[in-house]
Protein backbone atom coordinates (compact mmCIF):
# COMPACT_ATOMS: atom_id res chain seq x y z
CA UNK A 1 0.00 0.00 0.00
CA UNK A 2 1.25 3.63 -0.71
CA UNK A 3 1.91 6.04 2.32
CA UNK A 4 2.20 9.34 2.19
CA UNK A 5 1.68 10.71 5.67
CA UNK A 6 4.04 13.50 6.58
CA UNK A 7 6.73 11.64 7.15
CA UNK A 8 7.40 10.36 3.74
CA UNK A 9 8.34 6.77 1.78
CA UNK A 10 11.75 5.89 2.09
CA UNK A 11 12.56 4.66 -1.39
CA UNK A 12 16.15 3.73 -3.44
CA UNK A 13 16.61 5.64 -6.89
CA UNK A 14 19.51 4.68 -9.74
CA UNK A 15 20.93 6.60 -12.58
CA UNK A 16 21.76 5.12 -15.99
CA UNK A 17 24.33 6.01 -18.67
CA UNK A 18 24.04 10.31 -18.96
CA UNK A 19 21.95 10.19 -15.44
CA UNK A 20 24.62 8.63 -13.95
CA UNK A 21 26.93 11.27 -14.64
CA UNK A 22 24.94 13.89 -14.29
CA UNK A 23 23.49 12.62 -11.13
CA UNK A 24 27.48 11.65 -10.40
CA UNK A 25 26.21 8.49 -8.37
CA UNK A 26 24.37 5.34 -9.30
CA UNK A 27 22.29 4.77 -6.34
CA UNK A 28 21.10 6.59 -3.64
CA UNK A 29 18.78 6.21 -0.76
CA UNK A 30 16.20 9.28 -0.07
CA UNK A 31 13.27 9.91 1.91
CA UNK A 32 10.20 11.65 -0.25
CA UNK A 33 6.94 13.19 -0.05
CA UNK A 34 6.86 12.34 -3.68
CA UNK A 35 3.24 9.53 -4.23
CA UNK A 36 4.25 8.81 -7.84
CA UNK A 37 7.32 8.33 -10.38
CA UNK A 38 6.80 11.26 -12.05
CA UNK A 39 7.03 13.50 -8.84
CA UNK A 40 10.15 11.49 -7.76
CA UNK A 41 11.74 12.16 -10.81
CA UNK A 42 10.96 15.97 -11.09
CA UNK A 43 12.60 16.46 -7.43
CA UNK A 44 15.87 14.22 -8.59
CA UNK A 45 15.96 15.71 -11.44
CA UNK A 46 15.85 19.82 -9.98
CA UNK A 47 18.22 18.90 -7.46
CA UNK A 48 20.78 17.04 -9.92
CA UNK A 49 20.01 18.52 -13.30
CA UNK A 50 18.82 15.76 -15.63
CA UNK A 51 18.17 17.26 -18.37
CA UNK A 52 15.86 15.24 -20.73
CA UNK A 53 11.81 15.23 -20.11
CA UNK A 54 9.70 12.34 -18.92
CA UNK A 55 8.07 11.99 -22.19
CA UNK A 56 11.45 10.68 -23.46
CA UNK A 57 12.63 8.68 -20.74
CA UNK A 58 11.20 5.38 -18.91
CA UNK A 59 11.47 4.41 -15.65
CA UNK A 60 11.01 0.96 -13.74
CA UNK A 61 10.17 0.29 -10.51
CA UNK A 62 11.76 -2.72 -8.70
CA UNK A 63 12.83 -4.57 -12.15
CA UNK A 64 9.53 -3.80 -14.10
CA UNK A 65 8.94 -0.89 -16.24
CA UNK A 66 6.56 0.84 -14.96
CA UNK A 67 4.28 3.81 -16.00
CA UNK A 68 5.14 7.39 -14.84
CA UNK A 69 1.84 7.72 -13.13
CA UNK A 70 2.37 4.21 -10.85
CA UNK A 71 2.52 4.87 -7.39
CA UNK A 72 5.47 4.93 -5.05
CA UNK A 73 5.74 2.47 -2.13
CA UNK A 74 8.07 2.02 1.05
CA UNK A 75 10.91 0.50 -0.10
CA UNK A 76 10.65 0.84 -4.24
CA UNK A 77 13.34 0.87 -6.08
CA UNK A 78 13.00 3.69 -8.85
CA UNK A 79 15.04 2.90 -11.48
CA UNK A 80 15.68 6.39 -14.16
CA UNK A 81 16.45 5.53 -17.82
CA UNK A 82 17.44 8.37 -19.88
CA UNK A 83 16.45 7.86 -23.93
CA UNK A 84 17.79 4.54 -24.79
CA UNK A 85 19.85 3.97 -27.96
CA UNK A 86 20.40 0.52 -28.68
CA UNK A 87 21.38 -1.27 -31.85
CA UNK B 1 13.07 -27.23 -22.78
CA UNK B 2 9.04 -25.93 -23.03
CA UNK B 3 7.62 -24.66 -26.66
CA UNK B 4 8.62 -21.49 -25.88
CA UNK B 5 12.17 -21.41 -24.75
CA UNK B 6 13.09 -23.87 -28.21
CA UNK B 7 11.44 -20.87 -30.34
CA UNK B 8 13.10 -17.72 -28.85
CA UNK B 9 16.51 -16.84 -27.52
CA UNK B 10 17.18 -13.70 -26.94
CA UNK B 11 20.71 -12.08 -24.85
CA UNK B 12 22.81 -9.57 -23.74
CA UNK B 13 26.47 -10.05 -23.96
CA UNK B 14 29.81 -8.78 -23.40
CA UNK B 15 31.51 -11.57 -25.67
CA UNK B 16 31.57 -11.55 -29.72
CA UNK B 17 28.64 -12.25 -30.43
CA UNK B 18 28.39 -15.86 -32.48
CA UNK B 19 26.21 -15.19 -35.16
CA UNK B 20 26.69 -18.67 -36.32
CA UNK B 21 25.79 -20.49 -33.32
CA UNK B 22 22.52 -18.07 -32.83
CA UNK B 23 21.51 -19.20 -36.51
CA UNK B 24 21.64 -23.00 -35.74
CA UNK B 25 19.34 -22.21 -33.10
CA UNK B 26 16.74 -21.36 -36.21
CA UNK B 27 16.76 -24.20 -38.13
CA UNK B 28 13.33 -25.88 -39.08
CA UNK B 29 12.80 -28.42 -41.02
CA UNK B 30 9.78 -26.49 -42.20
CA UNK B 31 11.33 -22.76 -42.81
CA UNK B 32 11.97 -22.00 -46.46
CA UNK B 33 13.58 -18.49 -45.28
CA UNK B 34 15.90 -16.48 -43.28
CA UNK B 35 16.46 -13.47 -42.92
CA UNK B 36 18.89 -11.82 -40.07
CA UNK B 37 20.43 -8.30 -39.46
CA UNK B 38 23.42 -6.73 -37.82
CA UNK B 39 24.17 -3.67 -36.55
CA UNK B 40 28.01 -2.74 -36.88
CA UNK B 41 29.90 -0.27 -35.25
CA UNK B 42 30.41 2.74 -38.09
CA UNK B 43 33.02 6.00 -38.08
CA UNK B 44 30.60 8.23 -38.75
CA UNK B 45 27.18 9.65 -37.05
CA UNK B 46 25.73 12.83 -37.63
CA UNK B 47 28.43 14.13 -39.64
CA UNK B 48 31.41 13.43 -36.64
CA UNK B 49 34.02 10.82 -36.78
CA UNK B 50 33.86 8.38 -34.59
CA UNK B 51 36.29 5.88 -33.02
CA UNK B 52 34.87 3.32 -30.94
CA UNK B 53 30.94 2.96 -29.37
CA UNK B 54 30.41 2.26 -25.16
CA UNK B 55 27.27 -0.08 -24.86
CA UNK B 56 25.86 0.02 -21.07
CA UNK B 57 22.39 -1.96 -20.59
CA UNK B 58 20.57 -2.37 -17.25
CA UNK B 59 20.58 -6.35 -17.80
CA UNK B 60 17.36 -7.72 -16.32
CA UNK B 61 15.06 -5.66 -18.04
CA UNK B 62 16.70 -5.08 -21.47
CA UNK B 63 16.52 -9.29 -21.15
CA UNK B 64 12.79 -9.28 -20.06
CA UNK B 65 11.82 -6.70 -22.70
CA UNK B 66 14.16 -8.25 -25.08
CA UNK B 67 12.47 -11.43 -24.77
CA UNK B 68 8.91 -9.76 -24.97
CA UNK B 69 9.39 -7.98 -28.02
CA UNK B 70 10.77 -11.97 -30.14
CA UNK B 71 7.19 -13.16 -28.46
CA UNK B 72 5.34 -10.77 -30.13
CA UNK B 73 7.50 -11.28 -33.21
CA UNK B 74 6.98 -14.73 -33.39
CA UNK B 75 3.08 -14.60 -33.10
CA UNK B 76 2.75 -11.51 -35.35
CA UNK B 77 4.57 -12.14 -38.30
CA UNK B 78 4.06 -16.33 -38.49
CA UNK B 79 7.63 -17.07 -37.40
CA UNK B 80 9.07 -20.23 -37.44
CA UNK B 81 12.17 -19.20 -34.48
CA UNK B 82 13.86 -16.27 -33.54
CA UNK B 83 16.92 -15.04 -31.78
CA UNK B 84 19.07 -11.51 -31.18
CA UNK B 85 21.78 -10.77 -29.50
CA UNK B 86 23.04 -7.23 -27.69
CA UNK B 87 26.98 -7.04 -26.87
CA UNK B 88 27.31 -4.73 -24.00
CA UNK B 89 30.96 -2.68 -23.07
CA UNK B 90 33.39 -1.00 -25.57
CA UNK B 91 33.11 -1.81 -29.35
CA UNK B 92 35.65 -0.89 -32.45
CA UNK B 93 34.51 0.49 -35.86
CA UNK B 94 33.52 -3.06 -37.69
CA UNK B 95 32.65 -4.83 -34.43
CA UNK B 96 28.92 -6.33 -34.56
CA UNK B 97 27.06 -4.40 -31.41
CA UNK B 98 22.88 -6.30 -32.25
CA UNK B 99 22.40 -9.97 -33.94
CA UNK B 100 18.77 -10.92 -35.27
CA UNK B 101 17.53 -13.58 -37.19
CA UNK B 102 14.69 -15.02 -38.00
CA UNK B 103 13.19 -18.23 -39.62
CA UNK B 104 9.95 -18.28 -40.93
CA UNK B 105 8.14 -20.27 -43.94
CA UNK B 106 8.19 -17.72 -46.66
CA UNK B 107 10.20 -14.59 -46.74
CA UNK B 108 7.56 -11.41 -46.32
CA UNK B 109 7.12 -12.89 -42.91
CA UNK B 110 11.02 -13.44 -42.57
CA UNK B 111 11.93 -9.64 -43.32
CA UNK B 112 8.93 -7.66 -41.92
CA UNK B 113 9.52 -9.87 -38.59
CA UNK B 114 13.24 -9.38 -38.47
CA UNK B 115 12.32 -5.21 -38.88
CA UNK B 116 9.74 -5.46 -35.83
CA UNK B 117 12.60 -7.12 -34.10
CA UNK B 118 15.23 -4.71 -34.80
CA UNK B 119 13.11 -1.91 -34.53
CA UNK B 120 11.12 -2.79 -31.12
CA UNK B 121 14.92 -3.15 -29.32
CA UNK B 122 16.31 0.09 -30.55
CA UNK B 123 13.59 1.59 -29.02
CA UNK B 124 12.08 -0.94 -26.09
CA UNK B 125 15.09 -1.68 -24.28
CA UNK B 126 17.40 -0.41 -21.44
CA UNK B 127 20.92 0.08 -23.52
CA UNK B 128 22.79 3.56 -24.19
CA UNK B 129 25.63 4.21 -26.44
CA UNK B 130 28.26 6.88 -25.88
CA UNK B 131 30.29 7.83 -28.58
CA UNK B 132 33.96 8.59 -28.72
CA UNK B 133 35.63 10.86 -31.41
CA UNK B 134 38.31 11.03 -33.23
CA UNK B 135 39.01 14.62 -30.91
CA UNK B 136 38.89 12.71 -27.82
CA UNK B 137 35.43 13.68 -26.49
CA UNK B 138 32.92 11.88 -25.74
CA UNK B 139 28.61 11.84 -26.17
CA UNK B 140 25.68 9.68 -25.16
CA UNK B 141 23.40 9.18 -27.87
CA UNK B 142 19.59 10.30 -27.67
CA UNK B 143 18.03 7.97 -30.23
CA UNK B 144 15.35 10.25 -30.78
CA UNK B 145 17.29 12.59 -32.74
CA UNK B 146 20.47 10.29 -33.40
CA UNK B 147 22.77 13.36 -31.82
CA UNK B 148 25.23 13.59 -29.32
CA UNK B 149 24.57 15.28 -26.17
CA UNK C 1 40.12 -4.57 -59.10
CA UNK C 2 37.60 -1.19 -60.18
CA UNK C 3 35.09 -0.06 -58.04
CA UNK C 4 32.01 -1.77 -58.98
CA UNK C 5 33.84 -5.37 -58.41
CA UNK C 6 34.64 -4.33 -55.11
CA UNK C 7 30.81 -2.92 -54.59
CA UNK C 8 29.12 -6.37 -55.86
CA UNK C 9 29.80 -9.88 -55.73
CA UNK C 10 27.42 -12.30 -57.38
CA UNK C 11 28.18 -15.97 -58.27
CA UNK C 12 26.26 -19.16 -59.45
CA UNK C 13 27.80 -22.55 -57.92
CA UNK C 14 27.50 -26.36 -57.22
CA UNK C 15 29.30 -26.08 -53.67
CA UNK C 16 27.96 -25.52 -50.38
CA UNK C 17 27.22 -21.66 -50.53
CA UNK C 18 29.99 -19.94 -47.55
CA UNK C 19 27.70 -17.51 -46.16
CA UNK C 20 30.84 -16.12 -43.63
CA UNK C 21 33.27 -15.64 -46.40
CA UNK C 22 30.50 -13.74 -48.38
CA UNK C 23 29.91 -11.78 -45.30
CA UNK C 24 33.29 -10.57 -44.94
CA UNK C 25 33.18 -9.20 -48.41
CA UNK C 26 30.37 -6.63 -47.11
CA UNK C 27 32.40 -5.29 -44.63
CA UNK C 28 32.73 -1.68 -44.35
CA UNK C 29 33.88 1.08 -41.67
CA UNK C 30 30.99 3.38 -43.06
CA UNK C 31 28.71 0.26 -42.78
CA UNK C 32 26.27 0.81 -39.37
CA UNK C 33 23.77 -2.04 -41.47
CA UNK C 34 24.04 -5.47 -42.59
CA UNK C 35 21.09 -7.24 -43.75
CA UNK C 36 21.06 -10.64 -44.98
CA UNK C 37 18.49 -13.11 -46.16
CA UNK C 38 18.81 -16.82 -47.04
CA UNK C 39 16.42 -19.40 -49.00
CA UNK C 40 16.43 -23.15 -47.06
CA UNK C 41 14.86 -25.81 -48.97
CA UNK C 42 11.85 -26.83 -46.95
CA UNK C 43 10.28 -29.69 -45.67
CA UNK C 44 6.53 -28.70 -47.51
CA UNK C 45 5.03 -26.81 -50.31
CA UNK C 46 1.51 -26.20 -51.67
CA UNK C 47 0.22 -29.06 -49.08
CA UNK C 48 2.94 -31.58 -50.19
CA UNK C 49 5.74 -33.41 -48.38
CA UNK C 50 9.21 -32.17 -50.01
CA UNK C 51 11.70 -34.69 -49.93
CA UNK C 52 14.30 -32.81 -52.00
CA UNK C 53 15.05 -29.90 -54.89
CA UNK C 54 16.78 -30.18 -57.77
CA UNK C 55 18.21 -26.52 -59.45
CA UNK C 56 19.06 -26.13 -62.89
CA UNK C 57 20.73 -22.68 -63.98
CA UNK C 58 21.65 -21.51 -67.09
CA UNK C 59 24.79 -19.61 -66.51
CA UNK C 60 25.94 -17.07 -68.76
CA UNK C 61 22.52 -15.06 -68.34
CA UNK C 62 22.09 -16.06 -64.84
CA UNK C 63 25.16 -14.37 -63.72
CA UNK C 64 24.75 -11.30 -66.19
CA UNK C 65 21.44 -10.90 -64.55
CA UNK C 66 21.96 -11.85 -61.21
CA UNK C 67 25.22 -8.71 -61.67
CA UNK C 68 22.78 -6.49 -63.14
CA UNK C 69 20.01 -6.90 -60.18
CA UNK C 70 23.03 -6.32 -57.58
CA UNK C 71 24.06 -3.30 -59.67
CA UNK C 72 20.64 -1.81 -59.31
CA UNK C 73 20.11 -2.27 -55.89
CA UNK C 74 23.28 -0.36 -54.55
CA UNK C 75 22.14 2.51 -56.84
CA UNK C 76 18.62 2.74 -55.55
CA UNK C 77 19.06 2.01 -52.01
CA UNK C 78 22.20 3.81 -51.12
CA UNK C 79 23.71 0.66 -50.24
CA UNK C 80 27.70 0.32 -49.77
CA UNK C 81 28.32 -3.63 -51.00
CA UNK C 82 25.81 -5.89 -52.36
CA UNK C 83 26.82 -9.81 -52.72
CA UNK C 84 24.36 -12.91 -53.62
CA UNK C 85 24.84 -16.48 -54.35
CA UNK C 86 22.73 -18.96 -55.84
CA UNK C 87 22.69 -22.94 -55.64
CA UNK C 88 22.35 -25.45 -58.12
CA UNK C 89 22.09 -29.46 -58.25
CA UNK C 90 20.72 -31.57 -55.86
CA UNK C 91 19.83 -29.85 -52.68
CA UNK C 92 18.07 -31.73 -49.20
CA UNK C 93 16.00 -30.08 -46.56
CA UNK C 94 17.72 -27.60 -44.72
CA UNK C 95 19.81 -26.45 -47.26
CA UNK C 96 21.02 -23.13 -48.17
CA UNK C 97 19.41 -22.48 -51.93
CA UNK C 98 20.53 -18.81 -52.13
CA UNK C 99 21.76 -16.04 -49.59
CA UNK C 100 21.70 -12.13 -50.10
CA UNK C 101 23.88 -9.97 -47.83
CA UNK C 102 24.18 -6.20 -48.09
CA UNK C 103 25.57 -3.72 -45.99
CA UNK C 104 24.68 0.28 -46.06
CA UNK C 105 25.10 3.03 -43.20
CA UNK C 106 21.52 3.06 -42.12
CA UNK C 107 19.30 -0.27 -41.57
CA UNK C 108 15.98 1.41 -43.39
CA UNK C 109 18.40 0.90 -47.00
CA UNK C 110 19.42 -2.25 -45.29
CA UNK C 111 16.24 -4.05 -45.53
CA UNK C 112 14.73 -2.68 -48.29
CA UNK C 113 18.00 -3.70 -50.72
CA UNK C 114 18.32 -7.20 -49.55
CA UNK C 115 14.34 -7.51 -50.11
CA UNK C 116 14.36 -6.02 -53.51
CA UNK C 117 17.58 -8.22 -54.44
CA UNK C 118 15.82 -11.81 -53.22
CA UNK C 119 12.53 -10.79 -55.03
CA UNK C 120 13.85 -9.41 -58.56
CA UNK C 121 16.68 -12.59 -57.85
CA UNK C 122 13.67 -14.94 -57.68
CA UNK C 123 11.93 -13.32 -60.78
CA UNK C 124 14.39 -12.49 -63.49
CA UNK C 125 17.06 -15.44 -63.01
CA UNK C 126 17.06 -18.27 -65.62
CA UNK C 127 17.18 -20.97 -62.59
CA UNK C 128 14.22 -23.76 -62.42
CA UNK C 129 13.34 -26.06 -59.54
CA UNK C 130 11.88 -29.78 -59.91
CA UNK C 131 10.68 -31.14 -56.31
CA UNK C 132 10.81 -34.34 -55.16
CA UNK C 133 7.83 -36.00 -53.46
CA UNK C 134 7.65 -37.95 -50.11
CA UNK C 135 5.96 -40.52 -52.87
CA UNK C 136 8.54 -40.60 -55.61
CA UNK C 137 6.81 -38.40 -58.08
CA UNK C 138 8.51 -34.72 -58.98
CA UNK C 139 7.42 -31.66 -60.60
CA UNK C 140 8.84 -28.27 -61.83
CA UNK C 141 7.67 -25.57 -59.70
CA UNK C 142 5.73 -22.57 -61.55
CA UNK C 143 6.80 -19.16 -59.80
CA UNK C 144 3.73 -17.71 -60.59
CA UNK C 145 1.56 -20.21 -59.32
CA UNK C 146 4.26 -21.49 -56.87
CA UNK C 147 2.33 -24.95 -57.77
CA UNK C 148 4.07 -27.83 -59.20
CA UNK C 149 3.15 -29.02 -62.80
CA UNK D 1 20.66 -8.61 -90.91
CA UNK D 2 17.40 -10.61 -90.74
CA UNK D 3 16.78 -12.88 -94.08
CA UNK D 4 12.89 -13.80 -94.55
CA UNK D 5 13.24 -15.07 -97.87
CA UNK D 6 11.92 -18.21 -99.20
CA UNK D 7 14.93 -20.50 -98.32
CA UNK D 8 14.57 -19.45 -94.74
CA UNK D 9 17.28 -18.91 -92.31
CA UNK D 10 19.22 -21.55 -90.06
CA UNK D 11 18.99 -21.06 -86.27
CA UNK D 12 19.63 -23.41 -83.00
CA UNK D 13 16.60 -23.72 -80.34
CA UNK D 14 17.73 -24.25 -76.90
CA UNK D 15 15.42 -25.26 -74.33
CA UNK D 16 15.46 -25.74 -70.35
CA UNK D 17 13.95 -27.74 -67.17
CA UNK D 18 10.71 -28.19 -68.17
CA UNK D 19 10.70 -27.27 -71.63
CA UNK D 20 13.56 -29.35 -72.15
CA UNK D 21 11.85 -32.77 -70.98
CA UNK D 22 8.55 -31.93 -73.15
CA UNK D 23 11.13 -31.18 -76.33
CA UNK D 24 13.03 -34.37 -75.50
CA UNK D 25 15.90 -32.59 -76.28
CA UNK D 26 18.12 -29.80 -75.23
CA UNK D 27 19.26 -28.37 -78.65
CA UNK D 28 18.34 -28.65 -82.24
CA UNK D 29 19.06 -26.96 -85.05
CA UNK D 30 16.25 -25.87 -87.52
CA UNK D 31 15.61 -24.16 -90.97
CA UNK D 32 12.87 -21.60 -90.15
CA UNK D 33 10.55 -18.94 -91.76
CA UNK D 34 9.54 -17.45 -88.65
CA UNK D 35 10.98 -13.98 -88.47
CA UNK D 36 10.73 -13.18 -84.52
CA UNK D 37 11.42 -14.80 -81.53
CA UNK D 38 7.23 -15.47 -80.54
CA UNK D 39 7.04 -16.82 -84.50
CA UNK D 40 9.76 -19.18 -83.68
CA UNK D 41 8.43 -20.24 -80.41
CA UNK D 42 5.04 -20.66 -81.48
CA UNK D 43 6.36 -22.87 -84.23
CA UNK D 44 8.91 -24.93 -81.87
CA UNK D 45 5.57 -24.99 -79.40
CA UNK D 46 3.14 -26.67 -81.72
CA UNK D 47 6.05 -29.61 -82.46
CA UNK D 48 6.67 -30.69 -79.08
CA UNK D 49 3.95 -29.62 -76.88
CA UNK D 50 5.93 -26.89 -74.97
CA UNK D 51 3.12 -25.81 -72.68
CA UNK D 52 3.26 -21.98 -71.30
CA UNK D 53 2.28 -19.39 -72.53
CA UNK D 54 4.85 -16.54 -73.96
CA UNK D 55 3.56 -14.27 -71.31
CA UNK D 56 5.36 -16.67 -68.59
CA UNK D 57 8.58 -17.58 -70.40
CA UNK D 58 11.81 -15.44 -71.21
CA UNK D 59 13.85 -15.36 -74.41
CA UNK D 60 17.36 -14.84 -75.14
CA UNK D 61 19.22 -14.75 -78.19
CA UNK D 62 22.95 -15.26 -78.15
CA UNK D 63 23.32 -15.10 -74.33
CA UNK D 64 21.55 -11.72 -73.87
CA UNK D 65 18.00 -11.88 -72.77
CA UNK D 66 15.64 -10.55 -75.34
CA UNK D 67 12.11 -8.94 -76.38
CA UNK D 68 9.53 -11.80 -78.03
CA UNK D 69 9.52 -9.21 -80.94
CA UNK D 70 13.53 -9.13 -81.65
CA UNK D 71 14.03 -10.08 -85.20
CA UNK D 72 15.93 -13.64 -85.84
CA UNK D 73 19.34 -13.60 -87.80
CA UNK D 74 20.98 -16.30 -89.74
CA UNK D 75 22.77 -18.25 -87.09
CA UNK D 76 21.52 -17.07 -83.90
CA UNK D 77 21.31 -19.52 -81.01
CA UNK D 78 17.45 -18.97 -79.56
CA UNK D 79 16.82 -19.99 -75.54
CA UNK D 80 13.58 -20.75 -74.62
CA UNK D 81 13.13 -20.49 -70.62
CA UNK D 82 10.26 -21.82 -69.03
CA UNK D 83 8.79 -19.74 -65.92
CA UNK D 84 11.50 -19.31 -63.58
CA UNK D 85 11.52 -20.05 -60.23
CA UNK D 86 14.87 -19.38 -58.25
CA UNK D 87 15.36 -19.36 -54.81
Amino acid sequence: MPVNDRSGIQVTARYFAVFREQAGTTTESLTTQSTTAAELFAEVSGRHGLEDSIALCKVAINDELAGWDQTLSEGDVVLFFPPVAGG
Amino acid sequence: MDERADMLDFEITDRDIDADALQRRLESDRAGAYAAFQGWVRNHNEGRDVDSLEYEAYGPIAVSEGERVLAEALQRFNLLKVAAAHRVGHLQIGDCAVWVGVSAAHRGDAFDGCRYVIDELKSRLPIWKKEHYAGGDSGWINCVTGQPR
